[in-house]
Order: C-alpha cells, then sequence, then structure tokens
C-alpha cells in the first residue's frame, strides 16, 4: 500500500511541474508585451513533413527583420520595432486555422504571413478575412488563394497558372534555341494539392501546345520506393519529364533516374523539392542538367542579391531558394506599406498593402521589377526564371538560363541532357 | 449534504460553469480551443463505447469523422442540403460501414482489430485522395472541399461567432455523455464489459459476445460521424491527409486511455489533460524549439502509462472523495454545533 | 514479359528489404505479444547512427553493422528494461496490454522529434558512397546492387535469428516464453529478461535493415514513418509472429508496388495493398503463412 | 427424464481423437459425476456440451433439443450453464456486478437483474462481498463466484468444471453442502472433479472415462472398485488379481 502511495505521489508531483512549466511559458509569453511594436504573426510549417520548407522561411524572415530593426524600424510610426510571431502549423489545415485565430486574439498581431502548404494557407485566409487583419502570403502556389474574393489576402509569388505556363513557355523557347523536336511529355508528380494542380494545368497546356503526354503519373509523397515509376518513365520513352515532388521524393527520384539511366532530352522540375538546400547534396552529381523553374536564383542579376546571400549562407549555412526570398521580400513589403500607413489599423495597412508599388530597397533582390498588387491580391509583377543544375567549375550550382535576359553572363544550357 | 448530494451538485456546477464561459471569456482564441476540446473529448466518449466498454482497440475512427464530414459537405456544397441532415446521412452512412468493417474484424484478437482498423482507415483515405469524383459526387481528390462561408444562420449550420459551435459541441458532448451513461448501466453495458474483460465467461453467461460489440460499434460510428459535420462546418475546409489521418485516430484513443477508457468520465478528464499539453505546448515552444511539443506530448504519454495504467480517471475519482469525506466530515460536524 | 521480369525482381529485392525492416516487428510481437508502434523510430535512429559511423570513419557502409548492431541492441535492450518493463509488471494479468501500445507511441513521437530539435530536419545521405547508384545489367535488366545486398542481407539475418531461436539456449528460452508465459516463467526464465533480450534483437534488426538502405537512401527525422505502416501491413500479411512470413510478406507488398503500376497510377497501388491486407485479414486472419508461431 | 442425453459423442482435433463415442444420460434432478485420469477428455466432453466445440460426430440432446453446434449464449439462455476449470472473473468489476451478467439472460431490466443476483449471493452466503472487485477475491470465493454467475442464468443443468481444486477440506465441505442444497432445490448438477471425497459424497451416479472412452458407469461404490478404473488411474501392476 505504502508502495503505491509514493508512485501516486511521484506521478502527481511530475505532472505538476510539466503543469506549472506550462504555466509558466504562459505567463511569461503574455507579459512581454512592448508597446511600440508592429506585432507580425506567422504561420508555418516547423515541425512535420515540411519541417525543411518552415525552417528556411522562418530564417529568411528573421534576416529581414533584424535588418529593417537595425536600421530604425517604421519610422512613422516613432520608429517601431517589427515583432515575429512564429506558429507552428505542421502542415495541418486545422493547426493553421487555429494557430491564426490564437495569433489574432491573443497576441494580437496587425499582420499575418504564411503558410507554405497552400492546404493550410486556403483556409487559414479566410480566418483573417473575417477578422479584417491582413494576410501577405510570401509563397503558396494554389490559384484559388488569390481568387476567394478576399479583401484581405495578398499573395507575392505566383500562383500555379503561372508556374506552368512559363514552364511551357520556357519549353517553347528550348525547342527554338537548340533546335530539337520535343513531341512526348510525360507528368510526374506528388499526389497532393500542390502536384495535382499543376498537372491540371500541364493537361491543358499540353493540348493547346500540340504535344502528347505519354504518361500521367501521380504518386504518393510518402513513397519507400520510386523505381517503378522511374520504369515506367523509361519505358513510355518521352522526350521530356516534367515534375513536382518534395524534398525526400525529388532525391529519391532523380538518384532512381539516374540509376536506370533514363534517357530524356530535359528534365523540368517546378522548384519545391528540386529548390530544397538538400536537394543538390544528397542528388549530387546526378541532379546535373535539371531544369527548374523558382521565383529567384543567387545570380539573378539585382543589385544586394549577392550580399543578400552571402549574409544568409554565413548565417544559416545554406543558399537562399525562391521560397525564402519570397519570405524576405515579404517582410520588406510590410515594412513598406506599414511605413506609408502610419498607423496600426489593419484597415489602414491593408489599404497601404493594396497601394502598394514597391520597386526598390534592399528586400528587391528578386528578377522582376516590381511588388504591385492586382484586384484580386496578385503581385502582377511575380515571374518566374528556370535554372539548371550544372557544374561549371565551381562544383555544383544552379544557374538561371530563363527567360533569356536573365541569364548569366557566358553560360550556354546544356540541352539535350548529355548522355552520362 | 451526503456525498450523492455534493456530487450531483458539483456535477451541476461543472455544467452551469460550462454554459456560462462563453459569457465571461471573451477571447476567441480560448473558445476556439475549448470547442476543439469539447470536440475531442466527444470523439472519445463516442469512441469508449467501442474502444472502451468492448475492451479493443480502434485505431480507425478518422475514417468515420472522413465519412460524416464528406457526406454532410458533398450534399451541402452540390445540392444544397442542410448540414444538419447532411449529419444525419452521413452517421447512417458511417454506421453501415462501421458495421461492415466490424462484422469481420471484431471476432479477431486484440492486436489484429487495431492493425485492422488502421488499414481501413489508411485505405479511405487512399481511396478518397484518388477520386476527384464518385460518380456524380465531386470528392476532390487531395485538394478537400472548401465550404465558403456565406450565407450563415442556424439552417445551414454557419456562424460568424464562436458562441454557437461552442454550444452545439458542448450540447453534443453532454448528450453523448448522457448516453454512454445510460448504456453502461444497462443490459449492454454489462454485456460489452463482461465480453471485453473475459469473452469465453460471458458467453457461457449468455453474452453473444460479437453481437454486443457489433452494436457497440455502429452506435459509436454513428456518433463519430456526428462529430464529422461539426468539424467541417467548424474549420470550413476538409481536406483527406489532416481529417482521416492516424493522428486524429490515435489522438481519440491516447485521450480515451490517459483519461481511464471504459469510464465515463474518462475521456473528458483525458481531453482536459491532454489537449491544453498539446495546444500550449505547440504555442510556446513551436516556434522557437520545433518539434519538443510533441516531444513533451509523448514523455506525457508515456508518464501516465507507467504510473496510472488504468487512466487517470481512478486516482482522480479517490483524491474527490477522499476530499468528499473531509469536507462531509467538516459540515457533520458544524450541524452537530 | 522482360519488363515484368525486371520489375518482379525489383520487387522481390525491395520487398525482401521491407521485411527486414519488419522482421524486428514480428519477432517482438511474437515475445511480448505487443505491436510496437515505435519500429519505423529505431529503423531512423539506426539510419542516423550508421550515417555517423560511416562519416567519422570513412569505413565502407555496410562495415557500419560492426557498430550499429550492438549499439542498438543495447539501445533496445536497454528501451524495454527502463520504460516498458514497469507497465508489463504493472499489468500481469492482462492477456495484451494495451497501455503497452501508448508506451510504444510516446517513444515513437519522443524519438522522432528529439531527432528533429537536434538533427534539423534536413534530408542527408552518404554522398559518394561505393554502393550508390551501383547496378547490375543483364542484357537489358538493370539490378539495383545495393538492394540486392539488402534482399541478401534480409533473407540471413531471418536465418540467422532462426537459427539462434532454435539452437541456442537463450533462444529455446525466448521461444518458450512466447508460446507460454506463464509455463516459461514456471520453468525458472525470467520473462523480463527475455523480453529484454528479445527486444533488443528486434531493435538490432531493424539496425541491420538501417544500414542496408543507408547507402541508396535519404536520412531524415520521420523517415521511420513511411517503413511502420508497411511494417504493420507486412507483419499481418506474413502472420503475427512469423519471421519468415514477415519476409515473404515483405515480398509481396514489394512485388505489388513494382508491377501494379504498371497497369495503373501509382497512386492506385497503395489503395490495392490496404485492400489486400484487408481481404486477408477477413479471409484468414492468421496470415498467409498463418503457423500460429513458426519457431 | 432424461434432461441431457449424449448420443456416440466424438470429437477430432486434427488427427487426435479426444472423445470416442461417448454415451451419457442425466436423469433430472440428479448429480451425475465424471471423472477420469488426466488429459482423460473430461474438459472437451464439457466443452463439446456447453458449444464451445461442436461435437465431429454424434448427438448430443438437451431437454429434448438436438443442441449439435448451438453456441454458448444460446445454450444458456435454454437452461445450460457452466463454470470454468480455470476461474474466469471479470476482475475490474465487483461481485454483484459479475452475477448480474449473468442475470440478466432472463430480464432486460437493470433492477430485476440486480434483485436476482442479490438473491443467488444470498443463497451462497456471499452477499457480504458483493461490493468487492473480483480481481481481489480469494481463490474460494472465485470459485463460489463461478458458480454463482452461472446461477443467475437461473439453469436446468449445471455443468461444474472442478470447482473443488485447490480448496481447503473446510472449504471443501462448504461447497458440497452448498451443491446439496442445489439439488435439492430442483437443479439437475453434472460434475467433472478430482477430489474424490466430494465426488463420492455427491454422485448419484459416476461414469469414468480414459482416453475419451467410457470404461465404467454406474454408482460411486460400484465404480470405486471397478478393476477398469483402478487400472486407469494407478497403471496395471497394481491390479491385484
Amino acid at each position: 500500500m505504502k508502495k503505491v502511495i509514493t508512485r501516486h505521489w511521484k506521478f502527481m508531483g511530475i505532472l505538476t511541474v510539466l503543469l506549472s512549466f506550462t504555466m509558466v511559458f504562459f505567463t511569461s509569453n503574455t507579459a512581454n508585451a512592448g508597446s511600440n511594436v508592429v506585432r507580425i504573426g506567422n504561420i508555418i510549417p516547423l515541425s512535420g513533413p515540411s519541417a525543411s520548407v518552415g525552417e528556411q522561411g522562418k530564417n529568411a524572415r528573421e534576416m529581414a527583420v533584424e535588418e529593417i530593426n537595425a536600421a530604425g524600424g517604421i519610422k512613422s510610426l516613432g520608429g517601431a520595432k517589427l515583432e515575429m510571431f512564429y506558429a507552428d502549423s505542421e502542415s495541418k489545415p486545422e493547426k493553421g486555422v487555429a494557430e491564426a485565430e490564437r495569433l489574432i486574439n491573443t497576441n494580437k498581431v496587425n499582420v499575418l504571413t504564411g503558410c507554405w502548404n497552400s492546404a493550410v494557407t486556403y483556409p487559414t485566409t479566410a480566418v483573417a478575412e473575417r477578422y479584417g487583419i491582413p494576410f501577405l502570403v510570401p509563397v503558396s502556389v494554389r490559384d484559388t488563394i488569390t481568387e476567394q474574393g478576399f479583401k484581405t489576402v495578398f499573395r507575392i509569388a505566383a500562383k500555379d497558372s503561372w508556374w506552368t505556363r512559363d514552364q511551357f513557355a520556357f519549353l517553347k523557347d528550348m525547342e527554338k534555341e537548340f533546335k530539337i523536336k520535343v513531341k512526348k511529355l510525360a507528368f510526374v508528380y506528388e499526389n497532393g494539392d500542390w502536384g495535382k494542380g499543376f498537372a491540371g494545368q500541364w493537361k491543358e497546356l499540353a493540348n493547346k501546345g500540340g504535344y502528347k503526354v505519354v504518361l500521367d503519373e501521380p504518386y504518393p509523397s510518402t513513397s519507400t520506393d520510386l523505381s517503378p515509376v522511374v520504369q515506367k518513365i523509361k519505358r513510355a520513352k518521352p522526350d521530356v519529364l516534367m515534375l513536382v515532388s518534395n524534398a525526400a521524393d525529388a532525391i529519391l527520384l532523380t538518384n532512381t533516374l539516374a540509376e536506370y539511366k533514363v534517357k530524356l532530352k530535359a528534365i523540368i522540375a517546378s522548384g519545391g523539392g528540386h529548390a530544397d538546400p538538400s536537394f543538390l547534396k544528397a542528388a549530387g552529381k546526378n541532379a546535373q542538367y535539371i531544369f527548374d523553374i523558382v521565383e529567384w536564383e543567387t545570380d539573378v542579376n539585382k543589385p544586394g542579391a549577392k550580399e543578400a546571400n552571402a549574409k544568409y549562407k554565413a548565417k544559416y549555412g545554406y543558399n537562399l531558394t525562391g521560397e525564402s526570398v519570397d519570405a524576405y521580400i515579404a517582410v520588406y513589403v510590410l515594412a513598406d506599406a506599414l511605413e506609408r500607413a502610419g498607423s496600426l489599423d489593419p484597415a489602414k495597412i491593408r489599404e497601404a498593402l493594396a497601394a502598394t508599388n514597391y520597386r526598390s530597397g534592399t528586400g528587391m533582390i528578386v528578377g522582376y521589377e516590381a511588388v504591385e498588387f492586382d484586384a484580386s491580391g496578385q503581385n502582377k509583377h511575380a515571374s518566374l526564371v528556370m535554372t539548371q543544375i550544372n557544374d561549371i567549375g565551381n562544383g555544383l550550382e544552379r544557374i538561371t538560363v530563363w527567360p533569356k535576359a536573365a541569364r548569366r553572363a557566358g553560360y550556354t544550357p546544356v540541352c539535350p541532357m548529355p548522355k552520362k | 449534504m451526503t456525498h450523492q448530494n455534493i456530487k450531483k451538485f458539483s456535477l451541476a456546477l461543472v455544467g452551469i460553469i460550462a454554459f456560462v464561459l462563453p459569457l465571461v471569456l471573451r477571447s476567441p482564441t480560448y473558445l476556439h480551443i475549448l470547442v476543439l476540446l469539447y470536440f475531442y473529448a466527444y470523439l472519445t466518449t463516442s469512441w469508449n463505447l467501442v474502444g472502451g466498454f468492448a475492451g479493443v482497440l480502434p485505431l480507425g475512427h478518422a475514417a468515420f469523422v472522413g465519412i460524416g464530414a464528406y457526406t454532410s459537405t458533398i450534399l451541402f456544397l452540390q445540392y444544397g442540403i442542410s448540414p444538419w441532415i447532411g449529419m444525419i446521412v452521413g452517421s447512417i452512412l458511417a454506421t453501415i460501414v462501421g458495421v461492415l468493417i466490424g462484422l469481420p474484424t471484431l471476432k479477431m484478437r486484440g492486436a489484429y482489430f487495431a492493425l485492422a482498423t488502421i488499414a481501413f482507415s489508411e485505405g479511405v483515405r487512399v481511396m478518397i485522395e484518388n477520386i476527384d469524383f464518385l460518380g456524380p459526387f465531386k470528392l476532390n481528390g487531395p485538394r478537400g472541399l472548401l465550404i465558403p462561408p456565406l450565407n450563415t444562420g442556424l439552417a445551414n449550420f454557419l456562424f460568424v461567432g464562436k458562441e454557437p459551435y461552442y454550444y452545439i459541441i458542448l450540447i453534443m458532448l453532454i448528450m453523448a455523455l448522457a448516453f454512454t451513461y445510460f448504456i453502461s448501466r444497462s443490459k449492454l453495458g454489462y454485456y460489452l464489459n463482461a465480453g471485453g474483460e473475459e469473452p469465453e465467461a460471458a458467453m457461457a453467461l449468455g453474452v453473444n459476445v460479437a453481437r454486443a460489440k457489433l452494436i457497440a460499434m455502429a452506435m459509436s460510428c454513428f456518433l463519430t460521424a456526428l462529430a464529422g459535420t461539426f468539424y467541417a462546418q467548424f474549420t470550413l475546409y476538409i481536406h483527406p491527409r489532416s481529417i482521416i489521418s492516424l493522428d486524429l485516430s490515435f489522438e481519440i484513443a491516447f485521450i480515451a486511455l490517459i483519461g481511464g477508457r471504459g469510464s465515463i468520465a474518462g475521456p473528458v478528464l483525458g481531453a482536459l489533460l491532454l489537449r491544453p499539453v498539446s495546444d500550449f505546448s505547440r504555442i510556446y515552444f513551436g516556434a522557437t524549439l520545433p518539434g519538443l511539443h510533441l516531444v513533451i506530448f509523448g514523455v506525457v504519454l508515456v508518464l501516465v502509462m507507467i504510473y496510472q495504467p488504468r487512466g487517470l480517471q481512478e486516482p482522480l475519482t479517490r483524491a474527490f472523495n477522499k476530499l468528499l469525506d473531509r469536507f462531509a466530515v467538516k459540515t457533520t460536524m458544524e450541524d452537530k454545533k | 514479359m522482360i519488363y515484368i521480369l525486371e520489375d518482379a525482381i525489383n520487387g522481390i529485392l525491395m520487398g525482401s528489404i521491407y521485411g527486414l525492416t519488419a522482421l524486428g516487428l514480428t519477432i517482438i510481437f511474437g515475445v511480448l505479444k505487443v505491436i510496437n508502434f515505435a519500429h519505423g523510430s529505431l529503423l531512423m535512429v539506426g539510419m542516423y547512427v550508421a550515417l555517423w559511423v560511416v562519416s567519422f570513419s570513412g569505413l565502407h557502409p555496410y562495415l557500419a553493422l560492426i557498430v550499429v548492431v550492438p549499439v542498438m541492441y543495447l539501445f533496445g535492450y536497454c528501451l524495454q528494461d527502463v520504460i516498458i518493463k514497469p507497465i508489463f509488471k504493472a499489468e500481469k494479468d492482462v492477456r495484451e496490454p494495451i497501455t503497452v501500445i501508448v508506451v510504444t507511441t510516446g517513444i515513437w513521437y519522443i524519438l522522432d522529434n528529439l531527432t528533429l530539435l537536434i538533427f534539423g530536419p534536413q534530408y542527408r545521405n552518404l554522398p559518394d558512397n561505393p554502393l550508390k547508384g551501383k547496378m547490375l545489367e543483364i542484357g537489358d535488366m538493370m539490378i539495383s546492387v545495393p538492394k540486392l545486398w539488402g534482399f541478401i542481407a534480409a533473407v540471413s539475418t531471418a536465418a540467422a535469428v532462426y537459427w539462434y531461436f532454435q539452437k541456442t539456449r537463450t533462444g529455446r528460452a525466448i521461444r518458450a516464453t512466447s508460446l507460454d508465459r506463464e509455463a516459461a516463467s514456471l520453468m525458472g526464465i525470467n520473462q523480463y529478461k527475455i523480453y529484454n533480450v528479445a527486444f533488443g534483437i528486434g531493435t538490432a534488426t531493424a539496425g541491420i535493415a538501417a544500414v542496408t538502405l543507408v547507402p541508396f537512401y535519404n536520412i531524415f527525422p520521420t523517415v521511420g514513418v513511411l517503413f511502420d505502416i508497411k511494417g504493420f501491413i507486412i507483419v499481418v500479411l506474413g502472420g503475427l509472429g512469423s519471421m519468415g512470413g514477415a519476409i515473404l510478406g515483405g515480398i509481396i507488398i514489394g512485388m505489388i508496388e513494382s508491377i501494379a503500376p504498371q497497369f495503373m497510377t501509382a497512386t492506385w497501388t497503395e489503395a490495392i495493398v490496404y485492400g489486400l491486407f484487408l481481404v486477408v485479414l477477413f479471409v484468414k486472419p492468421s496470415g498467409l503463412f498463418g503457423v500460429k508461431y513458426d519457431w | 427424464m432424461k434432461i441431457l442425453e449424449v448420443n456416440a459423442l466424438v470429437k477430432d482435433f486434427g488427427g487426435l481423437r479426444a472423445i470416442d463415442t461417448l454415451d451419457l444420460v442425466i436423469e433430472q434432478g440428479q448429480i451425475l459425476g465424471l471423472i477420469g485420469p488426466n488429459g482423460a477428455g473430461k474438459s472437451t466432453a464439457f466443452n463439446c456440451i456447453a458449444g464451445v466445440y461442436p461435437p465431429s460426430k454424434g448427438d448430443i440432446i438437451f431437454s429434448g433439443k438436438k443442441i449439435n453446434g448451438w453456441k454458448p449464449w444460446n445454450l444458456c439462455k435454454n437452461g445450460l450453464a457452466r463454470t470454468f476449470q480455470i476461474v474466469k472473473p471479470f476482475s475490474s468489476k465487483s461481485v454483484l456486478y459479475n452475477v448480474m451478467v449473468g442475470s440478466f439472460v432472463n430480464t432486460d431490466k437493470k433492477d430485476v437483474a440486480e434483485e436476482k443476483a442479490l438473491k443467488v449471493l444470498n443463497s451462497l452466503h456471499f452477499e457480504d462481498k458483493k461490493d468487492i472487485k473480483a480481481g481481489n477475491l480469494t481463490i474460494a470465493d472465485r470459485k463460489r463466484l463461478e458458480i454463482a454467475r452461472a446461477l443467475a442464468t437461473e439453469p436446468k443443468l449445471l455443468l461444474l468444471d472442478e470447482v473443488m481444486a485447490g480448496l481447503r477440506p473446510a472449504e471443501i465441505d462448504e461447497l458440497v453442502q452448498i451443491i446439496q442444497n442445489l439439488r435439492d432445490s430442483g437443479i439437475t448438477i453434472f460434475l467433472i472433479e478430482h477430489i474424490m471425497r466430494a465426488i463420492m459424497a455427491l454422485s448419484d451416479r459416476i461414469v469414468v472415462i480414459h482416453f475419451g472412452k467410457k470404461i465404467a458407469e454406474g454408482i460411486p461404490e460400484k465404480v470405486a472398485s471397478d478393476e477398469n478404473v483402478i487400472k486407469a488411474y494407478l497403471g496395471d501392476e497394481y491390479v491385484v488379481s
């Protein structure tokens, strides 16, 4: 009996300690509310399957905030500092919604950003709309996010119809430039929100462009073995393979394609997994010659871009990616809007955001000329660049090749893929 | 005051507090957290009918949440049928599916049943992810369905504030609790408990164990699917990977096991402990130390199971009774004065 | 036709590796009568250990076994001894202690997320290892060399464990415990010690699976989850507790995953696997190769 | 009147014949004892009658109905109750709860079931322990609980499987008394027992089986002196010829 009682007490003791821990954090966190700050809520996947992307986005935001705060904060608000609140969505829509509620009501954020996963962004923007809190989406590609008729949603990056449009435009240009004939396309994509969205658009574009689709293959992104899919690609004998992949499957797919010596004229990927910092390291030589469409690349010809990337790399150990640049610029666009709004009233911030015409400044390291939102909240100027992974003497790197105006000086893309 | 009276009194008090809470607690965040807490308590109470009383371990109840949510949402979006009706249709559908799946699986040994239900719910998820159109019904594959928050009102099960949702789920929870209380004191309850604990002995005492379990499964699926509709109308977005996820199925089972399965109060106690632990630890560590909140969740699970393998309901009832003893003694002494 | 053969071979090789990942699951279930939900996480831990060993020492990836197997055995042994044993003791008279399932799930959450906390979410692999991308070409057919080694590892591990259970004293004690734990403890076998050993062996086989995966697979904190559900399906197909069944069950899954996509999209093969699983459960709940306990 | 009739019962497990053409008859109100060495097939015979195993061949007739392959719960509803050699109480529940599971057979109302259960407990001098958890009972009390649960189903025929094994002499005497009272109240009893003292005192008739076959039958005194029985129990060399 005595033993039972001591066990009982031990248990209750541990429980109490745990609960008091939560309480301590609870109180300490609500207490440190400074007065002269702008509160920005960020909902991103920090654990779970997309944790890698979430971490990159968080780092980019941190860097931008440090720079802005060091430069004196928001001057029209008396030098107000930006204060970031991060929430983990775990890539789950319901967590995103709950976190949006909390950030708005408890942390009293003035603006929200996020959420990378379209499936999370989609319902979460509805919460912001309900409270009238501006929601700046750095990147979440699903078209419908800015097509809900919401007043408070703004998106920096291109939407998926633009991505696919540019991929096909690139393909046409390549055919012309390198005098190759592309007839047969293979579509291989993760069976999710994102992959399905892309594939739907591809099919239409392929029809319009007169291509023949020889393979239209979704695969579960939790696959442990992609050689069956690779075999299918090999047997379908496409000229060009178009991919949408998350990180783990992008690496697996690239390695397996190399193992089976699949002969293709070109591989066109869609960012995401192929743009993940781990991708180049993990796929190594096998990644050579892949074309990947992204929002941004380190060699972009824009003042400040090299410096920003160098700083980021020194801090976090890997290059800025398209997704993190979207996050980085988003913070600057926000700062710009706040400066013009001169108020923390959400309605005023929304007005200022809607009137954004951000063309120059530290944050403007993207390839396109400006950030300006159309009536739906979509950045009109958002454009994409096609990069090729190649080794021109400095190890494997991503080299911008398209549009031609943005192509890295002195580089000729390798197309079709040479035999390895 | 006798013990019975004090118990009744405190139960009533808890009820009253639950009902007036939204009037005091103005913050929608806390209401949101509470709604989800009740939602989980409700799901666990439904789960408890088969997982607790019948002594098996279903780990795929998210599939029934999904069936409920998808049915009512499709009927609402495509045919304009009120979610209240869709709720019942979805529940009937889930019950049929539950019985079909329970018929062969409920005879299995514990581990097999657990794995069978996992495979069943994963199978349902994969099917929905692969099907854009099921006959005339638009499932929309992996992209999920969004309910536009237009035409709010009771008939459409859509509200602007959180208070209506709060009261709906609270009433659902109270009804589910009353239902399980009623079942636990009925012949079926006795039969389920007996069959769950010693099936052979129960059979020899006239209990058709398989049939009792099947009835429990049917009731559990029905109640679970009702919550699916609530979830869809509350979050306004359903998506196969988040609604039919093993995470949800597991969390339901964990809440029951932590609270004390097979008891009426267990699911509520479990939800009261686990939900705040997971919510608050995510809030405070999620950004700075990603993953720590799930470590904490895991640690709580392990600790409770090591020190209270029968769940928290038993020690808490004991503590409450001890408190009552003291209180009751005091009052009687005061009476004497 | 040659295509089907090529796919079938790939299916058999990959499937045997799945079987190897599930082997520990079936060993642990056979003895403890508990589904170890943390098994995928143990595989993940094994992969990280193998990764560190190889990248620090520069050894051939398969030589990592020398370190990984004992480390994983000890890890499993201690895990069972420290965390799971007390619950078994508390629930002595319960036939199938469900609480243990919860605890293993707790361990899963803890291991996966501690790894995330400590090592970050990055995807890692063994760059430039001598096995990466090695293919055996026979005419038009291509066979992955590391997968071939995986197949050999799977079969020989299963055979070795089987031999151990048949021929050694401890092995027989383990079998006796798995058949009837009361009787075994009456015969003077310390059942908790046997549990520790069985858990250790199960974890060590996960370590072997990890070593065979590391040369051609990515390593990240949630990698175990991908193999977890697959493992559950495999052990039920093969018969819970049957070692040969685990390998054969793995091969069946591998074959389906490899051949079926040639006739439909890869996403539907998942559905087929679950469907087959349910059919087997309904028709032959003891598994396809279901001798009750085949050791 | 015959309440139970077993005609040429055969039960095979794979290649093993556990019961070989066994004939049995129990008259209403009788106590029939079934004895035999370990592994003789007593429990298998019981399990066939109680519906756990379907018989391979032969008929089992219970109060005029052929019950081959009936499920245990249906047999119970028709008045055939049993206890288990290895007791199987619902450990986490109280004694009263355990007994009520039995008494629910003939009613759907909780009050009625409780009343019946209390009556049974009373008749077994067990009512003072009704709120104790079954898992905390002594061995003797667990055995008694087995009987109480079975009685709560209001059986016509009660199968008792070694209810006295492991009890102290005083406890055995008490149980013998209880069983006699049951018979006096009109319940027919069929029991397997190893304790010779008890079975000799209780049984009206005794059947002895060995390797699944009946080797002797009759009143206790006659069976006790039967050559075959002594051979079966003690082996050939002990037979005084």
